[in-house]
């Protein structure tokens, strides 16, 4: 209906590759990031920051590593947690070993250790596939986290065992730490997660994006046609590991302020696939709308029945999160294996052929 | 060298100077080993039957035996309880037949796998909400399990074995029995074998897909029941037991994922050797809790060597 | 804004100095067996620049294992292939690609998930060099890659007359349109030798002209050598300048069309004649 | 079409988010962080009761502290981390009064914020010892008495007093992995250096406290001569069990307070005989404190908790009653001193500063049976209350020791080196230089 | 006018003033490789200059013809306007004729160069060779399988460019003279010979000068005010007059950008992505448009379709109303704007009528509910009436004087007079200058004092419209004398969706009778609809229920005749569903999808017997042409059926009687 795609043609292939072909899905883009850089800020209360905007899009950035990996490239991972506690221990590291470093720097390079880590992970694809390679992702998770608890080191023999995240500023402006204040790290997640989206599009619409969906489609096909696979998988688990590992580190520094090993429990993991599955595998948008649905679907079932004048204990929202959750997941798997994206997707080209129905 | 000394020799002159402690240390291994080789033998009948990896067995464990102790509490005689916690487990397999697996029918397996994700999170959830979310105690002596412990005195030591554990093993094995039989002999349990080979052989049976799935299901289900009162009578009932029957997972890939045998062969040695390994080696030299990772690596690097597992076929690829 | 391309189409790689008609493949006494079951044995036959070379035989004679040899795909136990005057035995599958062997499937093995576009774009993955740094920043050099390869497939995409599904995700697409999309992203690879396996099969009559047209057009005039494993006799003995015939894994006749024909060996492994 | 609905209900909430919620101002807001679910809801909930039985009680006998009603909200944590921030966060938009973290992980993330935030945050019995410094720890309380000061009573009760008699021997030390139970680590180390006793911290992770037999056999192996606990939820249950079936002597098995929970003893019963605990609380089922709760809350249908079950009998169960004691008793403190019933977070937390449960008042409370007097101040901020040695009878907890005071020589240099690297690691960080000592 | 002295008087001329004066603005584009190439009228002005120097190479001389056969597509576009400016005349052919009718043209316009589209062409060209003595070369565009012919006489479009190019290259001069020659064009040679499909006989080749062409065109430019923004998609047949003036002539007076398609089959989705400005096509277009729209709306949910109807009828009421700016309450005003939000604009857009600023339709008669629709979505649709003699327009309506009925006043500098036998006549700009070898023919059309016979019967309305009625020698009269126009007929039958094509017979006759066609998209959706299961167009148009359905249609006719005077005799008493759907393939339509009525009648001369002779049914068996060339048999048991005739009819018969 809103979308008036007729008259909008493309006469060079420069113009066919732009980022958002349609004009309407610029504009709406711009909307979003208006209202994300000018409106937010100007009205949100730092509730909203700290328990809806800035999880929402730290979740989506780690959901969006994920989908790299299985969505794009086809390799399950249960692992998504642990790799995003490398990040964060990393991170955590750098920032105390190089104090003057700036911490973006330091969050920026962190994502290289999560990386390594998820590369040399990622070996046993080249000979196992499928749900046997889920096992070395759980591995992965186990051990690591293990390795959070067992290695003094990493957080600096702290007696808690917890990390505790430093003040650090930029521009002198505190981004990190007790004294940072939410809007401030908002600005600097909505950052990062602005930069990584754009280059994570970038890399999925080219070459090694379709050699990633060539090896999910297919992988004997994609040797056949001359992929290279080790290149491929490798690669997926490089990158995907690279953005899981800045995430990690963002939601410890820029969020949570503090961790322990646990944090980064396969629980984690699993509500990174799940808002990955629910926004969609193989998609860039899905994990926005699976994050935003995750986060905020507890704040939902804890408002919402109280409006009515239901009460409803707290233990009750996070028994009935989980509930629907689950049935949210089945859900969409009967109705739309691809999830919201794939939902808005319809949507969107309804809006195109309205009042068509097909 | 003296690290050496500490992985190579001092590990197995502790076990041959307190044998009766490596017994003790090898019992308390296979009851844990019980646990997942039953976990994993649910999951490979449904795997065999319908190729589908499901996840949710683990949290059926816990369902079923929360089902047990909650319609307890709830003033049902344990005796009665038991048989009404099957009816729920029949219920709930009609219901995951009807509601995810019919719809989903025909789909990649990773759907599927994905599907039983959503089954674990829900079943959670609703446990939650109908049971309480706190630890529950397993009314083992109510079920009439009993509870003392024997013990034996080798080698001048002791070795303590719980009745429950003992009573744990010899059910699990009386279960995987009636099972080999019911699978081997019976006509139902031929048209679940052939299933996973043939979809239409199983049909010619002349018992229809649904059915199929809803006893096997169901059959999962009755594991799951067993397992779950074995292993809430040893640490009582939580939902801490979803991320201990993940360890199902290691198991199935050593066993294969078709495998009875390699389930049942899969499941003790991973208890035993995890147990060993934490005790002998994680302990003193990694800081302990070993477990929580041990069978995961060690499957991990059995896949290296063999990516079909210690059971399976070895794969050609066919294009 | 005069991107008009120059239709005259992608020529096949000219430069491995092997003129038309001389010896482009050997295949030399092959033999391949899967745990002891022979699939091949000591099989011969040679591939000349710029023909069409069919490779019949009844099911299971072992057709597709040797073009699954020839590509990479299986290791023959014996034997060796000569490609371009390069000896060798064994080569990853995307080594072969990289030397100019592109093949399709029995079975469609397209990338499900990808446009038709995209899957014949996955085809140019190996002629394509930009960095993953590049990729990122999109604009530049990437950018320039891209378009340069996008130009070279919807050559290919008119080539084949494929326009109208070019967004269109192949898993939608009718089985002739697959098969005709993965003889696209073969052609993408720019190969100087075409393996075909069963380009026909399930296919209509309509279909298969159409087929057989692309076939001798691409032969034609991308000067392509094309080897192909055929069931459908007549549209082997139209396309193939020369025919291999093998039967329970084992040659039994080689020649021109017409005198494989009346072979009487060939005849017989056709009526089932038990040896 | 559903899920179309359920995107625009996110969006709404957006919208309505946006707002700040609107402070109702007739309320004391005590919020409470708790968790009656997950594995360690058995020991918490039965705390969490008692707490918010007291509050209650309050209400419906005194309409309130000094006539405003207590609105004591719960939020689920689940005695996790993240969830615990959330709450925080949540808590704080509503305009809480204080924070109650209820989980040490939680103390140390919230710590760091509550001296930003300004927020005093309350955790009885539990969090980070070096806290009881107030000079550092402006905004953060843990009364009556710290881990290590518990550390060390344990330390007395065992050696009757004379911790070099431990010289030799080799102590276990069974603590859930988990900053809770690595948080007492550092006092035991200085004590073991100091006493010449072996120390063995044996960790037991989240998902292995039902089955604790690794570290079970472990103390088997190591044959420690004392086993210290430091669990919750279902690890007490667990390693009690394990303890029985292992062999191991019971009264060489000690716990911190919150392993003096009746319900996880009752599993095995007589077995359990000569098992101990350290606790600043005792059970006083008759004292006029608990009869006024059981008068105007239990017996008038108010209470969440389990009757049955004897939970109103139990330690854990009047423990929570003293932690919410002490906090109204902040409260009284603060709008005395404010002179104003509606207190705020500034005011409440000079309340804390200024509570002191002398013998007297806790007579007149009604409790003086129940816990031993004590007091905070400006620079003290834990009151350091002296605790019994109880002991399982195989029914119930008996006193088996006079009160127990921790060695403040020990404890107070480590806290201030703990309170100072605490400051030095979140610089720039926030002292509170008035106070006096 | 002084003024129209310095234009120019030729579309070579046109090139060069627009290549100078749009330069960079878009001329031409073509949806091809996934996008829309593009060319600025500079580039194409070098693209026809490279492909004239070269066919002036192969020895293209002043007055030679070329035929240019093929689809829209841009090089045989430009191979018009090289030809033109060589002083060549081009000839274009309908790229579907068959081999024999292709043969006819490009011999009798004794053609010497072909430019045409790919193999197809070739084949057919080289299948007459023999008798194509005049043909020198044959230039081709797409060199698909024709690797292998004999490339003596054959050249690809591309190299002919070369060749041009290399002749620039050695010659510097060549390009400078090329203009030049231009620039000293005359407007007074035939700038194209337009091969009239005709309903009769073989097709006659209508001369049209350069300067008659540039000024008629010049005139309607003016008329719609068409500028060098506005933008046109070119999918009719090139060779059809109404591409050739729309959007060639018009659009290189105007200097705007013509746009060829994909491929026949995609016209559809290109329209859409190009969202034209300027849009002409035949009543049944946007009929196939309305049935589409209509269908598709059937699948839609209750709620979409409640808004779809109520926003249609808001604009039936006042969309007319708004489009011409005549006055409308605030309150209608305010709900069409919400209709264009929610169902106009989007259905605009899904058609891709967005841009539309002028639309025209001519051909045939235009149902007024049809015509009307589209009005009433904002879309500007006009009406005009044309011939190639005229080179496209006689008459044409005005903005905001627009009615289905009609086909409007005059257009400019256009004469038009009603002979007494009821014919148009008439005198224009653009007039042809004759028959090609035909001077019989031409004197036949032309009267004695200049005007063109259009052999349509037609009259003036009160407000000075053009109202056209039939083929002037189809309109005939009923035995009983009452007037019998069968188009008149046909056109009302076919406003039903259901009927597809009709043939009305009853010259000479007691009373009318037709044969149906019925529409297979809407019938079959219907039939879908209601469970009625059919194979092929033969078994559902035999279909009882389908024949109800048509008699209710015939019925509804009937009763609307009768409200006419002229016409209310000529009800329509008994007919026919066709087993087959009328064929160009086989003679049966023009390829202008015209029915032939003459020879339909020969051919199925045995039902019109059973029309008449009361019979129920009758065996009918048929010869057919399949796609592919080759020929079959179809035969069925067609039934035929009475229908009602109304009061007002009867009467007036009698009193003849």
């Amino acid at each position: 209906m809103f979308y008036r795609v007729a008259g909008q043609y493309k006469t060079s292939y420069q113009a066919d590759y732009a980022l958002f072909p349609v004009k309407q899905d610029a504009f709406l883009l711009a909307l979003i990031l208006v209202v994300a850089f000018v409106v937010f800020p100007l009205t949100a209360s730092d509730f909203m920051f700290r328990a809806l905007l800035i999880p929402v899009l730290i979740y989506a950035l780690a959901a969006l590593g994920l989908n790299i990996l299985t969505g794009y490239a086809g390799q399950l991972s249960l692992g998504t947690g642990a790799f995003m506690g490398v990040g964060a221990y990393a991170c955590y590291k750098l920032v105390t070993i190089f104090p003057e470093l700036n911490v973006i720097v330091a969050i920026a390079l962190s994502g290289f250790f999560s990386a390594a880590v998820g590369v040399a992970f990622g070996l046993p694809s080249l000979r196992i596939k499928g749900f046997y390679l889920a096992i070395a992702t759980l591995a992965a998770q186990f051990f690591l986290v293990w390795l959070f608890q067992k290695w003094g080191w990493l957080y600096n023999y702290n007696a808690s065992g917890a990390i505790q995240v430093p003040n650090t500023q930029m521009f002198g402006v505190t981004i990190t730490g007790a004294r940072a204040s939410a809007m401030s790290q908002y600005f600097v997640v909505l950052s990062v997660v602005c930069i990584v989206t754009f280059l994570a599009i970038n890399v999925t619409r080219g070459r090694i994006g379709r050699t990633w969906k060539a090896v999910r489609d297919m992988d004997i096909a994609a040797e056949l046609v001359g992929i290279n696979l080790m290149k491929a998988k490798l690669s997926a688990f490089f990158v995907s590991s690279y953005i899981v590992g800045i995430a990690g580190a963002l939601f410890v520094f820029l969020w949570r302020g503090a961790a322990e090993a646990d944090l980064f429990d396969i629980q984690l993991s699993f509500r990174v696939l799940f808002i990955a599955i629910i926004g969609g595998l193989g998609s860039i948008l899905g994990n926005y709308l699976g994050a935003l649905l995750i986060v905020a679907l507890p704040v939902i079932i804890g408002t919402v029945p109280a409006m009515f004048g239901l009460p409803i204990s707290s233990a009750m929202v996070e028994h009935l999160n989980t509930m629907i959750i689950g049935a949210l997941i089945i859900g969409f798997l009967i109705v739309e294996p691809h999830g919201l994206a794939r939902f808005w997707a319809v949507i969107r080209e309804k809006l195109i052929i309205w009042p068509f129905p097909h | 060298m003296e690290s050496l000394h500490s992985i190579f020799v001092a590990p197995f002159a502790d076990m041959v100077a307190a044998p009766d402690f490596f017994l003790q240390v090898v019992w308390e291994g296979l009851v844990s080993g019980v646990l997942y080789a039953l976990i994993a033998l649910g999951f490979v009948l449904i795997f065999k039957s319908s190729r589908i990896f499901n996840f949710a067995q683990g949290i059926m464990v816990v369902f079923a035996a929360l089902t047990l102790v909650g319609l307890h509490e709830r003033g049902v005689p344990a005796l009665l309880a038991v048989p009404l916690t099957l009816a729920v487990m029949f219920f709930l397999a009609v219901a995951i037949e009807r509601v995810v697996l019919r719809p989903l029918v025909n789909q990649p397996d990773i759907i599927l796998f994905m599907a039983t994700i959503g089954v674990t999170l829900f079943l959670i959830g609703l446990g939650e909400t109908i049971f309480g979310g706190e630890n529950k105690v397993m009314i083992t002596s109510q079920l009439g399990i009993p509870t003392g412990s024997w013990v034996l005195e080798p080698f001048g030591g002791f070795v303590s074995i719980e009745q429950k554990d003992l009573t744990a093993v010899v059910g699990a094995v009386l279960l995987v029995i009636a099972l080999l039989v019911f699978l081997n002999k019976s006509k139902m349990g031929r048209a679940i074998r052939a299933l996973g080979d043939d979809h239409q052989a199983a049909l010619s049976v002349g018992i229809s897909l649904s059915t199929i799935w809803v006893i096997v299901w169901f059959i999962s289900g009755i594991i799951a029941l067993a397992t779950g009162i074995v292993w809430g009578a040893r640490a009582g009932v939580s939902f801490a037991l979803e991320v201990i029957a993940l360890k199902a997972l290691p198991v199935l890939m050593l066993g294969g994922l078709e495998s009875v045998t390699g389930a049942i062969v899969g499941g003790l040695a991973i208890g035993v050797l995890e147990k060993v390994f934490e005790i002998y080696w994680g302990q003193p030299l990694l800081g302990g809790n070993t477990e929580a990772w041990f069978a995961y690596m060690l499957a991990l690097l059995v896949l290296l060597v063999r990516p079909q597992g210690l059971f399976g076929e070895k794969i050609i690829e066919r294009v | 804004m005069n991107a008009h391309p120059d239709h005259h189409i992608i020529v096949a790689p000219d430069d491995d100095g092997i003129a038309r008609g001389e010896t482009l493949m050997e295949v030399k006494n092959v033999s391949l067996a899967f745990g002891g079951v022979k699939a091949i044995t000591d099989i011969s036959f040679d591939v000349r620049k710029g023909e069409i070379r069919a490779i019949i035989g009844p099911n299971g004679a072992g057709k597709t294992s040797m073009l699954n040899v020839i590509n990479g795909f299986y290791t023959p136990q014996v034997g060796t292939i000569t490609f371009r005057g390069q000896e060798r035995r064994a080569m990853k599958p995307h080594h072969a690609v990289r030397q100019g062997i592109a093949r399709t499937f029995q079975n469609v093995a397209l990338f499900k998930g990808m446009s038709t576009l995209d899957n014949i774009m996955a085809g140019r993955s190996v002629l394509m060099k930009r960095s993953i740094g590049w990729q990122m920043l999109w604009h530049g050099p990437a950018l320039a890659e891209e378009i340069e390869h996008r130009e070279k497939v919807e050559e290919i995409i008119d080539f084949l007359e494929i326009e109208h599904i070019r967004r269109t995700p192949v898993g939608k697409l009718p089985y002739g349109l697959q098969k005709r999309v993965e003889l696209g992203r073969a052609l993408a690879m720019e190969p100087s030798l075409l393996l075909l396996d069963e380009p026909m099969a399930g296919m209509n009559l309509e279909e298969k002209e159409d087929m057989s047209r692309f076939i001798l057009d691409v032969n034609q005039q991308r000067g392509t050598t094309i080897a192909l494993i055929e069931h459908d006799m007549g549209v082997v003995m139209d396309l193939s300048d020369r025919v291999v015939v093998l039967d329970y894994g084992k040659k039994i006749a080689d020649g021109p069309p017409d005198e494989v024909k009346n072979n009487q060996a060939v005849i017989d492994a056709y009526l089932g004649v038990p040896h | 079409m559903r899920l179309k609905h359920t995107t625009a209900l996110v969006a709404g909430i957006l919208a309505a988010g946006i707002a700040a919620p609107a402070f109702a101002q007739d309320t004391l807001k005590l919020p409470n962080m708790s968790y009656r679910t997950g594995p360690f809801a058995a020991t918490g909930t039965p705390h969490m009761n008692g707490q918010l039985d007291y509050m209650t009680m309050l209400n419906e006998r005194d309409g309130g502290i000094g006539g405003v009603k207590i609105a004591f909200e719960e939020c689920e944590t689940g005695y996790n981390t993240e969830k615990g921030v959330e709450c925080y966060e949540k808590l704080k938009s509503e305009g809480a009064l204080v924070t109650q973290p209820w989980s040490t992980g939680i103390t140390l993330q919230v710590l760091p914020r509550a001296g930003v935030d300004e927020i005093p945050m309350y955790a009885p019995g539990y969090g980070f010892s070096a806290m009881q410094d107030g000079k550092t720890f402006k905004w953060s309380f843990n009364p009556p008495t710290s881990y290590w000061d518990g550390a060390s009573m344990i330390m007395q009760g065992i050696s009757d007093g004379n911790l070099d008699s431990l010289e030799g021997k080799k102590i276990a030390f069974l603590h859930l992995d988990h900053p809770y139970g690595k948080e007492p680590i550092p006092l035991f180390e200085a004590l073991a250096e100091t006493h010449g006793f072996e120390f063995l911290p044996i960790p037991v992770g989240l998902t292995e406290m039902q089955n604790q037999s690794a570290q079970w056999l472990q103390i088997r192996r190591e044959r420690p001569d004392f086993v210290v606990m430091w669990g919750w939820g279902a690890m007490n249950a667990g390693a009690i069990t394990e303890a029985v079936k292992t062999r191991y002597p019971m009264e060489q098995f000690v716990s911190v307070w919150w392993g003096a929970h009746e319900p996880d003893l009752n599993l095995v019963g007589e077995e359990a005989k000569g098992y101990r605990a350290i606790s600043w609380n005792f059970v006083d089922s008759d004292s006029k404190l608990m009869q006024d709760v059981k008068t105007h809350v239990v017996d008038a249908g108010k209470s969440q908790l389990n009757q049955g079950a004897g939970e109103f009998d139990s330690t854990a169960y009047q423990r929570g009653i003293l932690m919410s004691v002490i906090l109204a008793e902040a409260v009284e403190a603060a709008q005395e001193e404010a002179g104003t019933p509606m207190i705020n977070q500034e005011q409440l937390r000079k309340g804390l500063e200024n509570v002191n449960l002398d013998e007297a008042r806790l007579a007149e409370l009604g409790a003086e049976e129940m816990m031993a007097p004590f007091a905070m101040s400006c620079s003290n901020h834990t009151g350091h209350a002296s605790a019994w040695m109880i002991e399982w009878d195989g029914t119930k907890f008996v006193k088996v020791s006079d009160l127990l005071t921790a060695d403040r020589a020990v404890i107070d240099p480590l806290v201030e080196k703990a309170a100072a690297d605490y400051a030095a690691a979140n610089q720039p960080w926030q002292m509170n230089d008035e106070c006096a000592e | 006018m002084a003024e129209a002295q310095t234009l120019p008087d030729t579309f070579p001329k046109y090139l060069l003033r627009n290549a100078e004066m749009f330069g960079t603005r878009p001329a031409m584009r073509h949806k091809d490789r996934g996008i829309w190439q593009s060319w600025t009228w500079s580039q194409q002005r070098d693209e026809i200059r490279d492909f004239a120097t070269g066919l002036a190479g192969l020895g293209l001389k002043h007055g030679d013809k070329v035929a240019i056969i093929g689809a829209n597509r841009p090089k045989l576009y430009w191979a018009v306007c090289a030809v033109q400016s060589l002083g060549g005349v081009p000839v274009p052919v309908y790229a579907d004729a068959v081999a024999d009718e292709l043969a006819y043209v490009v011999s009798h316009a004794d053609v010497r160069f072909a430019v045409v589209q790919d193999q197809e062409q070739v084949d057919k060209l080289n299948s007459f060779a023999d008798r194509l003595t005049s043909l020198r070369a044959v230039i081709y565009d797409e060199p698909r399988g024709l690797v292998d012919y004999d490339k003596r006489a054959l050249h690809d479009f591309e190299d002919v460019q070369e060749m041009g190019r290399r002749a620039q290259m050695a010659d510097r001069q060549a390009a400078t003279r090329w203009e030049e020659a231009i620039r000293n064009g005359s407007g007074e040679d035939v700038s194209i010979m337009l091969y009239t499909s005709g309903t009769t006989g073989r097709s006659k080749g209508v001369m049209l000068k350069a300067k008659n062409a540039v000024k008629a065109a010049q005139d309607t430019v003016t008329f719609d005010r068409l500028t060098e923004k506005d933008s046109v998609l070119a999918y009719l047949p090139l060779a059809w007059v109404g591409d050739h003036y729309l959007n060639y002539a018009q659009g290189y007076v105007a200097g705007f950008c013509m746009a060829c398609p994909e491929s026949g089959q995609t016209v559809a989705q290109d329209l859409r992505e190009l969202a034209p400005t300027f849009y002409f096509a035949p009543p049944r277009v946007f009929e196939g448009l309305l049935t589409s729209i209509t269908i598709r709306m059937e699948d839609a949910g209750k709620f979409k379709q409640r808004i779809y109807r109520h926003y249609i009828e808001v604009a039936r009421k006042y969309g007319e109303a708004i489009l011409e700016g005549r006055s409308v309450p605030a309150s209608a005003r305010a709900s069409y704007a919400i209709g264009e939000i929610l169902v106009y604009g989007p259905l605009k857009n899904v058609l891709g009528l967005s841009n539309i600023r002028v639309a025209y339709t001519a051909g045939e008669a235009i149902g007024s509910d049809l015509f009307s629709f589209f009005r009433a979505l904002g879309v500007n649709l006009k009406q005009l009436y044309g011939q190639t003699e005229a080179f496209l327009y006689v008459t044409c309506q005005k903005d905001g004087e627009v009615r289905s009925d009609t086909v409007g006043p005059p257009a400019p500098n256009v004469d038009i007079r009603i002979s007494d036998d009821g014919e148009v006549q008439f005198r224009s700009p653009g007039m042809f200058s004759g028959y090609y070898l035909e001077e019989e023919k031409t004197a036949e059309t032309m009267t004695p004092d200049g005007y063109v016979k259009t052999g349509d019967a037609g009259f003036f309305d009160t407000d000075g419209q053009l109202k056209i009625i039939d083929r002037a020698k189809d309109v005939g009269k009923l035995s009983s004398g009452a007037l019998f126009a069968p188009k008149y007929l046909e056109n009302m039958l076919k406003f039903f969706p259901n009927i597809k094509e009709a043939v009305a017979f009853g010259d000479g006759r007691e009373f009318a009778t037709a044969f149906i066609n019925i529409d297979l998209q809407a019938v079959g959706n219907w039939a879908e609809r209601n469970n009625i299961a059919y194979a092929s167009y033969q078994e559902l148009a035999g279909h009882p229920l389908v024949y109800e359905m048509i008699a209710q249609n015939v019925e509804d006719t009937n009763r609307r005749l009768s409200a006419e005077p002229m016409m209310a005799a000529a009800q329509v008493r008994r007919f026919l569903i066709l087993h087959k759907e009328l064929d160009a393939d086989d003679g049966e339509l023009t390829r202008t999808q015209k029915v032939r009525r003459a020879f339909v009648a020969d051919r199925y001369a045995p039902l019109i017997e059973a029309l008449y002779d009361g019979s129920d049914v009758r065996f009918v068996e048929t010869e057919v042409t399949y796609e592919d060339g080759r020929k079959g048999r179809i035969s069925a048991n067609v039934k035929i059926v009475d229908a009602p005739v109304f009061g007002a009819a009867q009467p007036v018969r009698e009193a003849a009687e």
